[in-house]
């Protein structure tokens, strides 16, 4: 199989060289690529891995594409980023974390680093900055959202890539998928979802599964936040409730939440 | 009991009146070869297709100003202008810029390869109605490439019009299509009259916006010339805009007056509305307009 | 006789997570063996604080991609016992299910994906995919069972959205079932291949005696709850676990390390079964027996092997499961969750070993207080006490630094280390 | 027409028939909402128990089984430069829609006009109207209800049988000879004055249970004077962008379309998906440029295409007034209310 270019439509197709990164994270979408057990043998096909430290011993830095996955919380971290980012002809943040900061970024809720650091450590130093997102540190090409990723999106970039087809995500919200699937609206079972402001892609993935969106995909493209606060108070729910929700991955971090409809 | 409900053949239905007639009819795509591929600018390239079933072939026929569904399986499917004469039967000539999705995969397609068409869709321009004017072709940009099929008609028909006009501006000279053919019109007795907004070193002709061109060919004519005088515009938006402006400061009658819309679509057959502009399918009604349905469509354009 | 020795590796492959090993040997004495844990810490105990009880599942899960469902049972059952919820017998049936999916899906990707390398002289899966095609696709039909129950019960394999407090928000229904009932029996065929595969490996001889701890089964295999034990005779409770792992910060290492009666003690499958062999399913128990893998087994290779064992034992328990299930009527049901101030501990074997997590909550339900302890975690002084035993063992040997390297890697490995997790 | 009467037990006898030899769906109750209401959505019907006749509206209308939101519109078997296509109209078995009420069989009625009978009808659409069989049922007008401000509170054709309660008996009308036929299995009568007397009762007093009125004359000539009105901006700013509405609608029918590949690069995929006029790149061509950037053009282009421009074409309104996309909407946009407030801002002029 290696060696020989395929073709689609008479024209050649891209196999790239593909190395996988993981930084401050859970692994859980590196673990989604393997999960793909039926499509695993035809997915690497398409891919030269050269770099994949979860299954792989060789490891090779002459790469084209990194999926790099995991938020940044140290100085070596940093280093080892801007390193891949100098290789890599297309960095891809991979995963909620790469993208936002992921549950990660929680910590930052706190102002005082040092007092996070005691709670756990006690007066042992341990290194660990504020947490920041991939796009912080270097550009970042493409972006797959989710917590975890979704299989089949991973499978249709990495698709899209070999084919030389456009990179596209979803630009509405999780509504959409939702209402596809024939699901009834957490809103009517009196729970709290952020499917009207939350980017699709995932096939609504919570809500068919009868439990509310948490956003771990970031905001969707024109967001209403400010309706989507009115409803979530009009229906009940608690601004603590809310913002457990939207600052749990960090995606909306950006998003302008107006201060007087929280309050 | 109570049997199994049937399977009800669709083409032998009660319920199947006129339109829906046999199966075949539903099928609105042909398949089709690329015969060649003609590198015209660095962002446009000229691919002829043609039908490969015979007598497929011998059925497809088009006006100037429709277009066609152009579909390479698995990546994509999307509207482009016939931009060849509607008198070659069965086989059209497609200019297409590189811009996106399935025009950057067509780029590097070779001659042989197989794709679908659907078509030809929508309204064209009305040709025969103009029999015995002057015409003005505008165009501006890619705008030449659906300009191209009324051009060859009217080269065709050269006789049946009176003074024929194109005006033809881009942004600089290396973006200019179909430059080739510039002589075999102007030799059917055809003004050409092109001007680029950046002239490079070579460029020797007029310097400025189309409308400059415009306005030279209009002014100082009697009243007569403006009232016999069809107008194509094609384009992009803004630049339809002001020469339909300046088209209408010289009273050529509005109804006279055809641009071509370019909408989103993913049918071309007034079924997924991503066309409709106000609520008129740019597929069905359009994607020719005359300028006074144009004023009509209410969502600004 | 070799007398120097010097390896290095650094973020050891086919692992979760960061870690380093250092062995340096001088004149045949130990100098060092380290095990060094330098994953980053993500501070969730810290990130928890101040949150209403419904994101401690949702956000702990996220502790570990791999035994993620794992994460979120003990979460969820810390929250249960703080607010004195018993869960009915049918939200205990699923969530066993989903936990042994969990074990099948995590033991087969270790041993098939990242440890038969190793066995085969190959640095990872995917040469094996060419050589020895039917292997993988085997290890990927076992996965595949195994993730497709999870996402069915779970809503997801990993980070099940499903699973909150109370119970779930969702059950499959029986049409959906049915069909597993098949598919688990047929799976064993599958898993039988892969211990004909290990039966030929030669599993390293290497000996150091140490203290096994896990939940203590009641009349059956442990995996969600209970007592602890250990094979040094330690029996506590499981609010008490705090007293069964003594964490404590060490040098080298962002991962807290733990002790009980010993310098250091293991948890895992091999832990399990030391202290429950007598639960396992015969035809596990049997097979066990054939690679003489009897209690109290104490080498760590073995832990493989253990987890083989295990493999079978949680499919047949699954078939019975499965039966038990579709004979009996569920509704779609979720308990009302009312919080209340109060302390509570979940202690749920997951494919590593034994996981706590202990919340207090104040009386709106927020957490005023979390900890975790990691099966990684837990391990860690035992991998290091087994590193050095190992290098100082097969350097006297006269192993080189390149078959030492092999051998230490193949041991850390063998524990199947989450150390993303056991940092978290 | 024919009509005919039964008695109540008869209807379990028959749909219990239909069961054991066809693919049945109606409204069944999908579940209770959080004050215990019960939900209903139309799903497959395995028991008579199922069910559920008396039913207020579904949250997602029936256009499911007629344009599904995800179709498969072709297959391609790919070679070198070659393929070869395959199509399928996706019907695998006739389907007995069983429960239908007034409002969402005019809603059918409607999209037949330009799925059907317009230039290049939809085959796909065409094969699944054709291969169901629909039995309707007589409704309680709900107060999210204006039908019959639409004129669909009543359904002349677009069913092969009709059912109303009268309370004692069932009241049937026939439309086609496979009803007719299905109702030789079982006992029917002719109805008799009597039982005309109660279905005209009842047919005037569920009239006066309509509670929801929206004015739509010259409705048409309105929008467009409404064009730029602040009317718009103001449901703009509510509207969410989800696309909810137009998902529930049973008569909204816009999609797009997407080309995929199969992994192994051996298929190529035609996928169809319905689509929401309301969502950000409804209208967003190559290079980015959005003719509708704004939800407040979006949403008014809902009102306009169907309230205008579907006039315009087949002389009657794309909205059958059942209330589903108000009801469904988070933000509680209802079609009166919206329509009302375009109405009164020109009057307050
Ligand atoms: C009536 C008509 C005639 C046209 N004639 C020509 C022509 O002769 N030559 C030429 O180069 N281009 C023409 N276009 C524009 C051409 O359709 C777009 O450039 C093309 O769709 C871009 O597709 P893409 O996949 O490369 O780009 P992408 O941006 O990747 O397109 C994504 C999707 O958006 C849709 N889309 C994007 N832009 C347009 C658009 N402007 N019109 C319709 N659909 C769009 C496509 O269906 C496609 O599926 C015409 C458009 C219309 C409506
Ligand atoms: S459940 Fe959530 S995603 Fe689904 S429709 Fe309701 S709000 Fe939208
Ligand atoms: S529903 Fe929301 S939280 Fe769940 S996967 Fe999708 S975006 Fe993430
Ligand atoms: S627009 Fe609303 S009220 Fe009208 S038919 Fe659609 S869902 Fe029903």
């Amino acid at each position: 199989m290696d060696g020989e270019v395929r073709t689609y439509l008479g024209v050649p197709l891209y196999r790239p060289k593909v190395a996988f990164f993981e930084f401050t994270s859970c692994e859980g979408c590196q673990l989604q690529i393997l999960n793909n057990e039926v499509n695993l043998l035809d997915f690497f096909s398409l891919i030269e891995v050269v770099n994949f430290r979860e299954v792989m011993t060789e490891r090779s830095d002459d790469y084209e594409i990194a999926f790099v996955e995991g938020s940044i919380t140290t100085d070596n971290e940093i280093k080892r980023l801007k390193r891949i980012r100098r290789q890599a002809k297309m960095l891809i943040a991979f995963g909620s974390c790469a993208c936002f900061g992921g549950v990660n970024q929680l910590k930052n809720r706190f102002r005082d680093l040092d007092y996070v650091k005691r709670e756990v450590y006690g007066e042992h130093p341990v290194e660990s900055k504020k947490v920041r997102a991939i796009d912080e540190i270097v550009d970042v090409d493409l972006r797959i959202y989710g917590c975890p990723v979704r299989k089949e999106e991973v499978e249709k970039i990495v698709l899209h890539i070999a084919l030389g087809k456009s990179l596209t995500v979803p630009k509405y919200p999780v509504c959409v998928e939702c209402k596809a699937n024939e699901n009834i609206c957490l809103f009517d079972l009196g729970e709290p979802c952020l499917g009207p402001i939350t980017r699709a892609g995932c096939n609504a993935w919570c809500p068919t599964n009868r439990a509310g969106c948490w956003g771990c995909r970031g905001p969707a493209e024109d967001v209403n936040m400010e309706e989507m606060l009115r409803i979530m108070k009009g229906h009940g729910f608690s601004e603590e409730t809310i913002m457990d929700r939207l600052e749990c991955f960090g995606g909306f971090s950006p998003v302008k939440i107006p201060e007087e409809s929280i309050r | 009991m109570i049997s199994q409900l049937k399977l009800i053949d669709i083409t032998k239905s009660s319920m199947a009146e006129k339109r829906v007639g046999d199966l075949s009819r539903f099928e609105y795509s042909y398949k089709a070869e690329i015969m060649s591929v003609y590198r015209l600018t660095e962002k446009e390239t000229l691919y002829r297709i043609q039908i490969i079933d015979p007598e497929e072939r011998r059925r497809f026929s088009f006006t100037p100003g429709q277009f066609v569904m152009l579909e390479l399986p698995g990546i994509d499917e999307a509207p482009f202008s016939i931009s060849s004469s509607p008198s070659i039967r069965g086989e059209i000539e497609l200019c297409i810029r590189r811009v996106g999705n399935l025009t950057n995969f067509l780029a590097r397609v070779k001659r042989g390869t197989i794709v679908g068409i659907r078509g030809p869709f929508g309204k064209g321009f009305p040709m025969e109605e103009m029999h015995g004017q002057n015409i003005l072709l505008v165009a501006g940009g890619l705008g030449l490439a659906p300009l191209r099929s009324p051009i060859f008609y009217v080269i065709e028909n050269r006789s049946r019009f009176e003074e024929v006009n194109i005006v033809y501006g881009t942004k600089s000279p290396d973006q200019l299509l179909f430059t080739y053919q510039y002589e075999m019109w102007q030799k059917d007795d055809i003004n050409l009259n092109i001007i680029v907004e950046k002239p490079d070193k070579k460029w020797k002709g007029p310097v400025g916006l189309i409308t400059d061109s415009l306005r030279e060919i209009l002014s100082g004519r009697d009243k007569e010339f403006y009232q016999n005088t069809y107008a194509i515009v094609c384009g992009p938006p803004v630049m339809f805009k002001f020469v339909c402006n300046m088209l209408n400061e010289f009273h050529i009658p509005m109804q006279k007056m055809f641009v071509s819309l370019e909408r989103r679509m993913h049918c071309g057959m007034g079924k997924c509305c991503r066309c409709n502009v106000g609520s008129t399918y740019t597929c069905l009604k359009g994607p020719v307009f005359d300028y006074w349905t144009v004023m009509n469509l209410k969502e600004a354009i | 006789m070799r007398k120097t020795l010097n390896v290095n590796v650094k973020h050891l492959t086919r692992v979760e997570g960061h870690g380093n090993i250092r062995i340096k040997i001088r004149n045949g004495r130990l100098i060092e063996a380290r095990w060094e844990v330098v994953e980053t810490p993500r501070f969730f105990e810290v990130i928890l604080k101040g949150k209403k009880w419904d994101n401690a599942p949702w956000i702990t899960g996220r502790i570990c991609g791999i035994c993620s469902t794992g994460h979120t049972l003990a979460s969820i059952r810390a929250v249960e016992n703080a607010f004195g919820i018993v869960p009915d017998e049918n939200t205990k049936r699923f969530r066993l299910l989903l936990k042994h999916m969990e074990t099948l899906q995590s033991h087969t990707l270790h041993l098939c994906f990242l440890v038969l390398p190793d066995f085969m002289n190959a640095g990872s899966v995917f040469p094996l995919i060419n050589s020895h095609r039917d292997v993988v696709i085997r290890a990927a039909r076992i996965k595949k069972l195994a993730n497709d129950l999870c996402d069915l019960i779970g809503g997801r394999s990993i980070h099940p959205p499903r699973l909150v407090v109370g119970g779930f928000t969702k059950l499959p229904d029986r049409r959906e079932l049915q069909p597993f009932l098949q598919q688990l029996e047929q799976i064993e065929e599958d898993l039988m291949v892969f211990v004909e595969l290990f039966r030929g490996f030669e599993i390293p001889d290497f000996v150091r005696e140490t203290e096994f701890v896990s939940l203590k089964g009641e009349g059956e295999y442990p995996f969600i709850g209970g007592d602890l034990i250990s094979s040094d005779g330690v029996h506590m409770k499981e609010q008490d676990y705090k007293k069964m792992t003594n964490e404590y910060v060490v040098e080298h290492s962002t991962s807290k390390w733990c002790r009980l009666s010993r310098e250091s003690f293991a948890v895992g499958a091999l832990a399990r079964l030391n202290n429950n062999f007598e639960f396992l399913h015969p035809v596990a128990k049997d097979i066990a027996r054939s690679f003489g893998l009897i209690p109290v087994t104490h080498n760590p290779f073995m832990n493989n092997i253990a987890q083989l064992v295990e493999c079978v034992h949680v499919v047949r328990d699954s078939i019975r499961l499965l039966n038990e299930i579709l004979d009996s009527e569920w509704k779609e049901q979720r308990q009302k969750v009312e919080p209340r101030s109060g302390v509570g501990v979940g202690a749920v074997e997951v494919p590593r070993g034994i996981l706590y997590h202990c919340y207090e909550f104040d009386d709106k339900g927020r957490i005023v207080m979390a900890d975790c302890v990691i099966p990684t975690g837990q391990n860690h002084a035992n991998i290091q006490h087994d590193l050095e035993a190992l290098a100082e063992e097969y350097a006297t040997r006269g192993k080189c630094d390149s078959e030492i390297e092999v051998l230490a890697s193949m041991l850390v490995r063998a524990y199947d280390p989450c150390i993303s997790c056991s940092v978290h | 027409m024919i009509f005919r009467v039964f008695e109540k037990e008869e209807l379990k006898k028959l749909v219990e028939l239909l069961i054991a030899h066809n693919r049945v769906v109606g409204p069944v109750e999908a579940g209770k909402d959080s004050s215990g209401i019960p939900i209903y959505a139309f799903g497959e019907i395995f028991e008579f128990k199922d069910l559920r006749l008396n039913y207020t509206t579904t949250k997602l209308s029936a256009k499911k089984y007629f344009l599904p939101f995800k179709e498969e519109l072709a297959t391609f078997r790919m070679d070198t430069m070659n393929w070869q296509k395959e199509i399928n109209y996706n019907v695998k078995s006739p389907l007995i829609l069983f429960g239908l009420h007034p409002c969402d069989i005019n809603a059918l009625n409607k999209l037949d006009k330009v799925l059907i009978h317009s230039d290049y009808p939809m085959p796909y659409y065409l094969a699944k109207r054709k291969n169901t069989f629909i039995v309707g049922v007589n409704c309680e007008p709900q107060p999210s209800c204006f039908c019959r401000s639409m004129g669909t509170d009543t359904a002349m054709h677009g069913f092969d049988l009709f059912i109303t309660d009268l309370g004692n008996r069932y009241f049937a009308e026939i439309h086609t000879d496979t009803a007719y036929n299905f109702l030789k299995h079982i006992k029917t009568t002719e109805p008799c004055e009597d039982d005309h007397v109660r279905y005209m009762k009842i047919v005037s007093e569920r009239n006066k249970k309509f509670v929801t009125y929206v004015d739509t004359t010259d409705l048409m000539k309105i929008l467009d004077m409404e064009f730029q009105s602040e009317v718009w901006k103001h449901w703009g700013d509510r509207c969410l962008a989800c696309g909810t509405c137009s998902s529930v609608c049973p008569t909204c029918y816009c999609y797009g379309v997407e080309e995929s590949v199969d992994i192994d690069l051996k298929r190529a995929r035609k996928l169809k998906m319905l689509y929401s006029c309301n969502l950000i790149d409804f209208a967003e061509v190559a290079g980015g440029h959005n003719f509708r950037p704004e939800r407040s053009t979006r949403l008014k282009y809902r009102y306009y295409h169907k309230h205008r421009g579907f006039v315009e074409a087949f002389e009657e309104s794309l909205c059958v007034g059942c209330g589903r996309c108000g009801e469904a909407c988070l933000a509680e946009i209802r079609v009166p209310d919206v329509i009302n407030s375009v109405r009164s801002n020109g009057v307050r002029v």
